[in-house]
């Protein structure tokens, strides 16, 4: 009755994603992993990166993680208001200590720069 | 494969919804000084009174402290911006005096510190409104119905208690997401699928109690009906288990729903009579193949047979995918290729094999229809498969509904928010068609001589042997539209109501308006679920108002 | 392809084995109108004998097989009774009494005469008369002195008894409660079920 | 005799509003009508507890129905709702509350609809197995009903006492494939659930939630109200069935065997009432298939596989029967399985390792346990440990267990109590029947159903947090029905004036 292991599909699951890297996960990609892959990472079925390549035309990378002129505090203000269809997250979804992480983290293209 | 996603495009391609202005907010500049567009929103429009209704300043803060040392202060939201995180980011009220909007909201991680808020609350008369990851959006988010009410927080609740391979079931906490059962069934190798709504963040819990459904198989579509088994905290504190759930450490609490004597779960969904904190599903094992199939029928009126068609086949099981109607023929009154239908079947692949031969007989009997069988599909999928499968067919929650109704190439500039309007037809070709045509007399005036732009009607065959006619109402931030958009809603869901079609679900505001629907025999239904309410809830704290059930006090006479 | 109708109509017929049949076909000019319109009897021999008395006077006899009693109830007792209360008796298992009481009541019968007969092991049988002995002109003592003709005996006392009315006192006979048996005893009941 | 705690005057007026109600010939007081609703099964029989009736009300329209409630409320007498009162082996037509007067629905017995195209039946709480059954083939319906064992009982009526039949799932849940109900409160309000609640509503057999708090279920196993209108969804005449068993050799070989019926059955291959035989070291289980031919076919072969994975088993096809049966057919087969009500369940070879109950007088005990073959092994062993203390060395002969798969997701081990005339007998019956769901209760195992005379014993095991569940219900109950006379008692639920502190 044991099928394969059901593959991890594109999600980018956080198993995955630390055993990739296989660093202890930085507190901000963690958060990454669990709210923003489902929207903001590349390929189809990705309703940020859709969003922000008509809004800018790419003028500015769609993906956030390639954008290199977002600030902690832009991140953190577009989380807790959320813009458009995007709701904004509460503290018990993203607690201040996680935005925290969460926004230098991705201002610094997640870990790369 | 016509998807709802594709279908849905090209209906929202008919209705383009006119510029809205964002209201701006300057924003700390980019660091390469870009000026990134504000989202439209400013946090301090709208204070909310910061004072729940009916409630004291000193009741207020006695119940705020017996809170803060029940579950910690860091469990206690009262800050403007803490509070403002909790507004229905969809609310066609938005920004105006009529927005519901929390006073407060706590947050506990146990079932003893829900039952110690709900006993606090009880004793100040404080009105609570629960959410579970407070997800349910275009029918009303994370805010209270009760404008004022204190938001109880589930969302931290949010442990995967047990999900069993062999028995096929999953008992889970209210905050738990989709992605939350998936990532567990994934991490711990298990044989089973879920069933995911579109948005894979809602709460499994929180999705069945208000009635929702999902895109894998029946009977798992029907999340409050493949439920087994609760246990939900009364307005008193105490908790109760439900079905099996009441013998003490019961072995079969998730095996058998009923249990034994009156069952209360029903009380629970779409109401407002407790506070679930557990809940018991079952769950399909990973059928070995999925294949889907489409029915075109070239004339309007052929809905007919192809309704009675998928009715036989559905009411057979022989059909057990999420079926979706699609036909642009059929609201524009033309015939040109007027309907078309997807039969999505999942099981052993010989058997699917058979059923979809089955089905092209059966179909085959409407004059000039056309039968096309689509790629079988074998699970688990691979990387490859998966780029060309909707996930949440599936059993994959993800997020790409947002697609359709944010920025897109189609909608540039989209209002942002959407609410469903969504009257249950009867499942019959008939009903099918006097409803478009019905939408069509109406349209013009509903909307203001095509002002107004609706997304549909899209025709959901999803639900077991019902037919609902969904209608998406765009939401933004611009208060006239909002307010236009509002008395559309309400002038369909009366022009609905004179033809015996009734919402089976729908956003908070107009919940009061829906429930006045259902009207037989003077109310008597609301009034007999009034008597419960005032009997378990004496001091009306719980959820007031949700779906269309106030407490005595706040009850106009 | 048969429609269920069709077969419906076709096993209310199935009900009556062969023999029973030629019986009642090769009986002499009954006497008088038959007491009964119709009589049951189940699969048993003593049940069988009793059933042949009545077939020789005319009056049709269903013979249950393996005491399914549906088909008989549905094709042939429910017709007689949709049409107005009339009177019939028999020998059968007693749930087969039960069932067709049950069924009485809302058409305006009652049991009228009811007893049991207990086959022992060694052959003998011990008869108890329950309700109405009355109604259909017999006692213990005269089927306890028939010996193994008691089913001919019974038959014929209740075939020329007149009364077979129900005492207004009846309340639901015990067919429906088996008494102490002895050991691998058997138990018959004989019956009469007929309008006030 | 009186119904308790109402005066002879109230009683008269009750009685006398009644039949200007009903007419006078539907109010029944005297002895011998009276004695008609004693419960044929009652292990009380003819002893100073057994429950009866002190009179009995026959309405046959709602507006009746209405005017007997309102009657009983005003003069405070309690009513028990039966449905065609023959709910045998759990309480037949007798009130758990004796005295209370029975409000027998017998007469409302009108098929109000059943559409071929959606398949589903509109039906009256009188109409049984039989009357629904006839509707559909004189009309030529191409939809089954799912008759139980006995076909005369009520549709509704099992249902809502949590019944089950021998067809296809879903349709075996009787009370889980039911579609809206109208409903008389102890008011004597009517209200109708689900889309019924909207006036003219198209669709009220389609979608059985409507909008808001569902509340059915409140009427299951219950007495919070008198249904007196229910819709089912009833099953598309299946093209044909086709049914295997499957053998095993070892006692263990029991846990893969369920294993594998619960895989086949939660993913929709095995649509049929599985049924587990045997005992010892010998387990069979049967997986019958209703669907098209070729489907069924497809299915029944992938069954084959599944099981040839029980090193040992043997998976033996049986006969693939097309429908609609011809007579000689259909006069072989097991009729219910077939979708045709019958009353095979009384007669003599009726008995079978399916349906052991005794053709007379009996009472099931019910418990579920787990869907495992761990819980079987571990359930025989408990009943082999007890029996002979129980059965008083033998003294007296239980029947089981019977170990029934036929509700999805659910095993039920059932042990059947045969009920005499025999007062001391039955009292140790009882005694017996105490002293299981005790035993029970202790190893997290209870009962699905009860017959009325344990109903209490039952409701007091679903005990946890100190009874919430059923005080919960007792809030509820005091809230619809604040002077108690409807089926007071029904499932251990009691109004306020008659629980005692």
């Amino acid at each position: 009755m044991r099928a394969a292991t059901p593959v991890m599909a594109a999600l980018g699951l956080m198993a995955m994603a630390m055993a990739a890297t296989g660093a202890e996960p930085i507190a901000g990609e963690a958060v990454y992993q669990r709210w923003c892959v489902h929207c903001h990472s590349t390929g189809r079925g990705n309703p940020g990166t859709e969003s922000l390549q008509v809004k800018y035309k790419g003028s500015v990378p769609a993906v956030l993680l390639e954008r290199t002129d977002l600030t902690a505090e832009v991140i953190r203000v577009f989380v807790r208001q959320g813009v458009l269809s995007m709701p904004p997250f509460r503290k018990t979804e993203i607690t201040d200590a996680e935005l925290g992480a969460l926004s230098t983290w991705m201002a610094s293209g997640g870990g790369k720069r | 494969m016509t998807d709802r996603r594709k279908f849905l495009q090209t209906a929202a391609g008919m209705a383009a919804v006119p510029a809205v202005g964002a209201a701006g907010l300057a924003l700390p500049a980019t660091a390469a000084g870009a000026q990134v567009a504000a989202p439209a929103t400013s946090i301090s429009v709208v204070a909310p009174s910061r004072l729940p209704p009916g409630v004291s300043r000193p009741d207020f803060n006695r119940a705020l402290s017996a809170w803060r040392s029940a579950i910690g202060a860091d469990g206690v939201f009262t800050s403007d911006a803490d509070v403002a995180l909790y507004r229905d980011a969809y609310s066609p009220y938005w920004g105006e005096p009529e927005e519901r909007v929390a006073s407060a909201a706590v947050a506990p991680a146990t079932l003893e510190q829900v039952q110690a808020v709900v006993r606090v609350a009880n004793q100040y008369k404080v009105p609570l409104y629960a959410i579970s990851t407070g997800r349910n959006l275009a029918y009303g988010g994370s805010a209270p119905v009760y404008s004022g009410s204190v938001v109880l927080d589930l969302k931290r609740m949010n442990r995967v208690l047990e999900v069993n391979e062999r028995n096929a079931y999953a008992l889970v906490e209210p905050g738990v997401s989709y992605f939350d059962l998936y990532e567990h069934i994934t991490k711990h190798n298990l044989d089973v699928w879920i069933d995911p709504p579109d948005p894979g963040w809602g709460s499994v819990i929180g999705n069945a109690l208000d009635g929702g459904g999902g895109w894998t198989a029946s009977p798992f579509r029907d999340h409050f009906g493949a439920h087994c088994g609760m246990e939900v905290v009364l307005a008193s504190g105490e908790v109760v288990r439900t079905g099996m759930g009441a013998l003490p450490d019961s072995k079969s609490w998730q095996h058998n729903r009923w249990g034994y004597g009156p069952w209360v779960d029903g009380l629970f969904r779409q109401g407002n009579m407790g506070v679930v904190t557990k809940m018991g599903f079952h769950l399909m094992p990973r059928p070995e193949v999925m294949q889907s199939a489409v029915v075109r029928v070239p004339r309007n009126e052929d809905a007919i047979a192809l309704l009675d068609t998928l009715n036989l086949l559905e009411n057979q099981h022989v059909v057990n995918g999420s079926t979706s109607l699609g036909g642009v023929g059929g609201a524009a009154g033309g015939n040109a290729g007027a309907w078309s239908l997807t039969l999505p079947i999942y099981g052993p692949e010989k058997v699917v094999r058979a059923q979809m031969e089955y089905c092209r007989d059966k179909f085959a009997k409407i004059a000039g229809s056309t039968f096309t069988e689509g790629e079988l599909f074998r699970t688990p999928l691979s990387a490859d498969a998966l780029t060309r499968a909707r996930k949440t067919s599936f059993g994959i929650p993800d997020l790409s509904t947002f697609g359709l109704l944010g920025r897109t190439h189609a909608d540039p500039v989209p209002a942002g928010g959407h609410m469903d309007f969504s009257p249950i037809l009867p499942r019959t070709g008939e009903a099918l068609l006097e409803f478009a045509k019905f939408y069509r007399d109406n349209l013009p005036s509903v909307s203001d001589g095509g002002k107004l732009r609706f997304l549909g009607p899209v025709y959901m065959t999803n639900w077991d042997r019902t037919l609902v006619a969904l209608i998406m109402f765009p939401v933004g931030k611009d208060k006239a539209f909002n307010a236009r958009m509002r008395h559309a809603f309400e002038q369909w869901v009366q022009l609905c109501a004179d033809r015996g079609w009734g919402e089976y679900r729908t956003p908070a505001v107009f919940q009061d308006a829906v429930a006045k629907v259902y009207s037989y025999n003077n109310h008597s239904l609301t009034r007999m679920r009034e008597t419960i309410k005032d009997a378990l809830d004496p001091n009306g704290i719980l959820s007031p108002g949700r779906y269309g059930v106030w407490p005595r006090h706040l009850r106009k006479s | 392809m048969t429609t269920r109708r069709r077969f419906l109509q076709a096993t209310a017929g199935a009900a009556l084995p062969v023999s029973m049949h030629s019986l009642a076909a090769a009986a002499i000019s009954p006497q008088r109108p038959p007491q009964f319109r119709a009589v049951v009897v189940g699969s048993q021999p003593d049940a069988i004998s009793f059933g042949q008395h009545f077939a020789a006077g005319g009056t049709p006899v269903h013979a249950l097989a393996e005491d399914e009693i549906t088909s008989l109830w549905l094709g042939t007792i429910r017709p007689l009774w949709l049409a107005g209360p009339v009177a019939i008796a028999g020998v059968t298992q007693p749930a087969t009494l039960f069932c067709l009481e049950q069924l009485a009541w809302s058409h305006g019968l009652r049991v009228a005469f009811h007893a049991e007969h207990v086959l022992q092991a060694d052959g003998s049988t011990v008869h108890q008369l329950q309700r109405g002995a009355a109604a259909a002109g017999v006692t213990a003592t005269h089927l306890a002195r028939a010996g193994a003709t008691w089913p001919t005996q019974l038959a014929q006392a209740m075939a020329t008894h007149r009364r077979h009315r129900w005492d207004p006192r009846f309340g639901p006979s015990l067919a429906s409660l088996e008494p102490a048996l002895p050991p691998d005893a058997q138990l018959l009941s004989s019956w009469i079920i007929a309008p006030a």
